[in-house]
């Protein structure tokens, strides 16, 4: 089988930490993927919950969003949107979310907002939609972005989604229900969050990837794990599920 | 896959002491599940429920309950509930415990409760005297200057239950006709058993995801119980034995005629299949009602 | 009897300076009540919507808004809303209000205005910098020492207008597939325009009550508007036009493009059964999906 | 035809003042009577909303209780309990609402919970149901019950639902959203209230019926109109409506 790209490797990984989980809220595209690996491989039993209202989805084509009509024909429930945030979500049964973001800084806050001044931003990003939501109560939030130094920051111009906050308890201590962000999948490395200073923590390389290149991408001192990993390559199987059953047409390429 | 029988489910999910929720307005009470927490001997449960109907005045006349969470307690279209009257009025077997809201502040705590929220909202209350009987009603300043509403904290049962006209094997679960609170009270409750007329293949669900107001998700066990709401009905499935609703009057009148009517139609039998068996086919066909079909709708297929 | 044209529908309930919701959650986007309100050249509207869209990038550059409150701008599943986004970094046609939520805190407004709350609470917010450039974004102390909450005030829009598949001649309005906040915003406005696919007869509503989101009661007008929610689907009638959505990337990200867009498309068009006629039954055609039926359900005959 | 009852007196006395009426919240029994001979004489347009969650039913025989199958087969809509109380009830959509009760003191406070003391209880009655939510929230309250002394009492062991509190502006200043009782149908008279002190005023005595007859039910000095009236005599088409079309068992005789 063809080598694997960079890409393919961020979606392999984010699906093997979804092992065991039951409900994922997931957006469209890398992270949707991730899921489906994971119900072919290490979560047979995990159910998709959609920002627009849908559970249990089993479209006959690739979406092209989230409230894509091929989402909802054969589902196993559509609710309303009071539901998907204060049942579902508030409701605390969402057990990993994936979210991505332009900005992300150490502590694993979130900014979708702008870039720039709020109110003179040099570029109007989407805002939230349901991230800030999502962040605020999933139990575990994986975050999956491309590793750049535009987007690993060292302070974000504003905070849309709530991650460790300054650190340590701070966002326990605030009363913010959900767990916060507990992994970072790149397509260069893996992250996870110090259990006691909730700092983003560099704690698997892809293979062939160094830990300069890595440090070039991010803009402040990324703390390294002191059993620093490299991540396990694709294997066969799993890069044949991808490409011949999810991804035919090699979008996620 | 969560099927199980009525016995397993309320021997794994109904402990002495617990609260628990069964829900359903008028329709899909789940008398079945009632019935086999009183062959089970529970004991000190909170019961929880808006409108306590035949059901909890049987539960707490076989001595289940401690306290009793409710918001209208009669017997719908009838009268009274005597046993749960002999229990408040002169403490008849025991005394039991009353935490009373009107409907709005039932449903309030439960919604608290399934969102997680640390209080609802609700406008009721002012000028009543509820909030002198009842310290889990408070009020709070809008901080916007527009007001004061009254306030209710959440309710999370150990146990909700209620009864469906479907579901699959995990528990996904579709109801239609008076759907009452129990979609809230199957997100607010830690376990939830949910009781249907009809186990269907995960195609039908899938068919009309719409009308699946349950995912499988927060169910922990699906019991298959044709009639197991009787006396109470299913739309569509079986009709209210009205009938039934007029004798509990009398019934339940008599201390000693209730008991023995428990004797007879609760601990007399093992299970809903002999209670089913027992009231003779000619009830069924009695409650049978004639056909109103939904027609359909297209939800397009899109390849 | 509610059923009036769009154009009746747009000049009765539509006026310069309102507060306007137009929902739909990616499905069922009003796109032909959007342009009939820029071809009756309204004004200064402050825009509602949880997810502007393309329509309310046309509208925008049409200059009819003043302000926009929403929680999340972006052509889903494309990229940007660049009309919206000149308003907003360059003051392009002209300056646009912004007042931002996230999705919960704008469905959480609407609540507040549909249940006449003075406000409604949620657990977002704490830790981001919303409250900082939203003062309608504030904090409650539960009574009840259990906690603290964000809380949003009641949004109240002068005229919500939704689409759906079908509605009597009365508004009484079923919808299925995604179905948003759409019931919240009908609920919540001071006027409602329902624009349907289909009208039908009383009785196809009657048939299956519990699909009825939208009584007739809160509904001022009722539009048969086939196609009125193109670009977007209609669960069941017809497919998102993805086309368009990405044609959409190109037209929008020059002002002048999207200008002669307009002209073309909406102000050159007497009306949407125009452009239904304009855009050639080979569209339409392309967008119909096959067959998915629900199956039926029995609400039984109770006589 | 037949001489009419004092029942059938009250309900159409209750029908009558239905007129123009859109939305009615009722329970079963003669309120639910009075509003289908409403639809059928005065109100055309009326549509009624039950607490179990039903809209415009068309039942095909005389439903037992307001959760009565017959009242869901062929409704225009119904919805959960949630919505009943919260956007139907206090959305502030119900004109006009039904309620009786145990006991109703001269400013059409409600007491349905207890006759006695809370705790110790001589009768234990039902309890509010959705009463205080309706009696909060509708536009205006019409009472119907029959007039007998132990219900008009000068002070409720408990109050159930509000009324106009202790008079005047009271209900308003404290922000009690429904306009309160605007009516009190009984067997051999007719109430309102006064415009200023919202005391409960003697308006109408049914054909027949005397000042004393009534004085002597009601527990305080009860206020007379100044033009004071004798209630219209049912017509002969309200009472062929009301027993051939809406009562053919007479149960409401």
């Amino acid at each position: 089988m063809e080598k694997y790209t960079p890409s393919e490797m961020m979606i392999i990984a984010a699906a093997r930490a979804l092992a065991g989980v039951k409900t994922v809220f997931v957006g469209i595209g890398l992270p949707n993927a991730a899921c489906n690996l994971a119900r072919r491989t290490v979560a047979p039993d995990l159910a998709l919950i959609y920002e627009s209202g849908v559970y249990g989805a089993r479209p006959e084509r690739l979406p092209f969003s989230i409230g894509d009509p091929a989402l909802v024909t054969g589902a196993l429930s559509i609710f309303p949107m009071p539901d998907v945030f204060a049942l579902y979500l508030q409701g605390g049964w969402v057990e990993v979310a994936f979210l991505g973001a332009a900005q992300i800084d150490r502590f694993g806050n979130l900014n979708t907002t702008v870039i720039g001044d709020y109110h003179h931003p040099k570029v109007r990003l989407p805002g939230s939609g349901g991230a800030c939501d999502i962040a605020t109560h999933a139990r575990r939030v994986f975050i999956v972005t491309r590793l750049q130094r535009r987007r690993f920051v060292e302070r974000l111009d504003f905070v849309t989604s709530p991650g460790h906050l300054d650190g340590g308890n701070r966002r326990q201590e605030l009363g913010i229900p959900g767990g916060g962000p507990a992994l970072v999948v790149t397509d260069r490395a893996i992250f996870t969050f110090d259990d006691e200073t909730r700092e983003m923590t560099l704690s698997s390389l892809h293979p062939g990837v160094t830990l300069e290149e890595v440090r070039a991408e991010i803009g402040w001192e990324i703390k390294v794990a002191s059993d620093l990993e490299v991540t396990e390559p694709p294997t066969e199987e799993e890069l044949r599920i991808l490409r011949e059953e999810l991804d035919p047409q090699g979008i996620y390429r | 896959m969560k099927l199980m029988s009525m016995r397993e489910a309320i021997a794994a999910y109904v402990h002495d002491g617990d609260t628990v929720a069964i829900e359903g307005f008028t329709a899909c009470i789940p008398f079945a599940a009632g019935h086999e927490i009183i062959r089970q001997g529970r004991r000190d449960l909170t019961l929880v429920r808006l409108t306590p109907d035949l059901l909890f005045d049987q539960m707490i006349a076989a001595g289940c309950a401690r306290k009793l969470i409710f918001s209208f307690l009669g017997n719908p279209g009838v009268g009274s509930l005597h046993a749960i009257r002999r229990a408040v009025e002169k403490g008849v077997p025991h005394p039991l415990e009353l935490e009373e809201y009107s409907h709005a502040g039932t449903v309030a705590r439960y919604l608290a409760g399934a969102y997680r929220l640390p209080f609802y909202p609700l406008h009721s209350y002012v000028g009543t005297d509820y909030p002198k009987i009842n310290p889990n009603i408070r009020f709070v300043d809008s901080p916007f200057g527009n007001g004061r509403v009254a306030v209710v904290p959440p309710l999370n049962p150990d146990v909700g239950i209620i009864h469906a006209q479907r579901a699959d094997v995990n528990g996904n679960t579709q109801l239609w006709g008076l759907v009452g609170v129990q979609k809230e009270v199957a997100f607010a409750s830690k376990h939830v058993i949910v009781v249907v007329e009809e186990i269907v293949d995960e195609e039908v669900i899938r068919a009309d995801p719409n009308r699946t107001m349950i995912p499988g998700f927060v169910v922990d066990a699906v019991v298959h119980e044709p009639y197991g709401a009787h006396p109470s009905y299913v739309q569509g499935y079986y009709d209210r034995d009205n009938q039934f609703y007029l004798e509990w009057e009398e019934i339940s009148r008599d201390e000693a005629r209730l008991q023995a009517w428990l004797d007879e139609w609760v601990y007399g039998v093992r299970d809903r299949a002999e209670y089913v068996e027992k009231m003779g086919p000619e009830t069924w066909e009695r409650l049978k009602p004639g056909t109103a079909p939904s027609g359909q709708v297209d939800y397009g297929r899109y390849v």
